[in-house]
């Protein structure tokens, strides 16, 4: 799956993308979040106020309990601050 | 009422025309009679700011645009919808974001173009990072709670 | 707050640029972060219409806009207001009234400019006339109920 | 006093404008009113929809019931359609 990070989930995490083969056993978003957390420090610290991230499965918004099955791409970034 | 209601939308780093845009909208038919329009600019009361660098999320944030406006669209008897949000670098003073909403009346006009811009800064794949005066990096701008509470507003009714 | 929003009003047959009101309110300062405007155009919608006259009480028209500016500008934190309104013929497709309101934020900003809009229609002396197609003339274009109802919504809070 | 007329009301009396000595015992805008429709059909016809018409003294806005003591002059309207 291709991961993509935004502003200072970006800059924590170290890059803006990366294609990472997830474990059978990581079905959501929820998921995916564990499996980077335990993966190192950069992430851990991305992801540290978990609650304000949000995520979006294949550019569009979805909640952290959602089932990334069939997805090619998800995205994390901290609350939007456009307009 | 969205078939009768063109909507376009851009992401990009060069500067918009609204006043060309409204022209494009309104131009050979006589059924408009309410064009509201709403500009946000790069504010900078304290004179601390170098520029605002905008990131956004390519190919999303054109989509969720899209989304909004059509949401608009659905709820609003609009005759049509622009939308331009840049990204990249913006000096104080520039502008960031146009919304413009034509419609039969004022109301339906002005509420919608109201109703994009809360959607807009709350759903729209954008991060605004401020670079200070000093070419000191002052960080990623925080999501404000009344953004996110504006958004209630249009739960109702 | 009024004090630091300069206001602008015009009531006049030649027509009015949008573009050059907004660039001249937000011209040389950085703390206009947001403005939104509102045109008026002659609507046609059936192709009856060959012009719309406006007659208006000249003195009391530009008072009572520059009275709903005012007002606008003690309720909300704006940094300048413009409303143009024109009289005399005017052919379906044009423009007939424009309300401009800047300031920081977006809420005040729309806000305003519906606000204007509501109490321009109910309050400043205009009147419409319609002149049909085959030269025939419609007459007086009657006040609409929902026009003086949209004024109750600013008497809350 | 000076009397102005606009839309149907001044096309209905036939005149934009005209100046008139008003008797003492006229006192309030509902008074001219009064004073006004007794004076000829073009009058009673303008003013027939009475409840519909507005009054602006001196260029402001008033209620019928309001005293036209001191005022120069006085306005008659139907309800406003501009914007």
């Amino acid at each position: 799956m291709r991961l993509v990070y935004f502003a200072w989930v970006r800059e924590r995490i170290g890059r803006a993308s990366e294609d990472i083969d997830l474990p059978a056993d990581v079905r959501s978003v929820d998921d995916v979040i564990d499996f980077l957390v335990a993966r190192g420090d950069d992430y851990a610290h991305a992801f540290a106020a978990r609650k304000s991230i949000r995520a979006a499965l294949d550019k569009a918004h979805v909640s952290s309990s959602t089932p990334i099955a069939g997805a090619r791409e998800l995205a994390f970034f901290p609350p939007m601050t456009g307009g | 009422m969205s078939d009768a209601c063109p909507v376009t939308v851009s992401v990009e780093t060069g500067d918009f025309d609204v006043a060309a845009d409204t022209a494009r909208l309104c131009g050979g038919r006589h059924d408009i009679g309410a064009v509201a329009s709403f500009i946000g600019l790069c504010r900078d009361e304290a004179g601390q700011l170098d520029a605002l660098e905008l990131e956004h999320y390519p190919g999303m944030a054109e989509d969720e645009l899209k989304r909004i406006a059509g949401e608009a669209a659905a709820r609003w008897p609009l005759l049509g919808v622009v939308i331009r949000h840049r990204y990249g670098v913006i000096a104080p003073g520039a502008q960031i974001v146009a919304v413009i909403c034509a419609s039969s009346h004022r109301a339906a006009a002005l509420a919608a173009t109201d109703f994009i811009m809360d959607f807009l800064k709350s759903r729209a794949p954008f991060w605004k990072k401020e670079h200070g005066r000093r070419g000191g990096d002052k960080g990623w701008v925080d999501a404000r709670d009344a953004d996110e509470a504006a958004l209630a507003r249009w739960h109702q009714g």
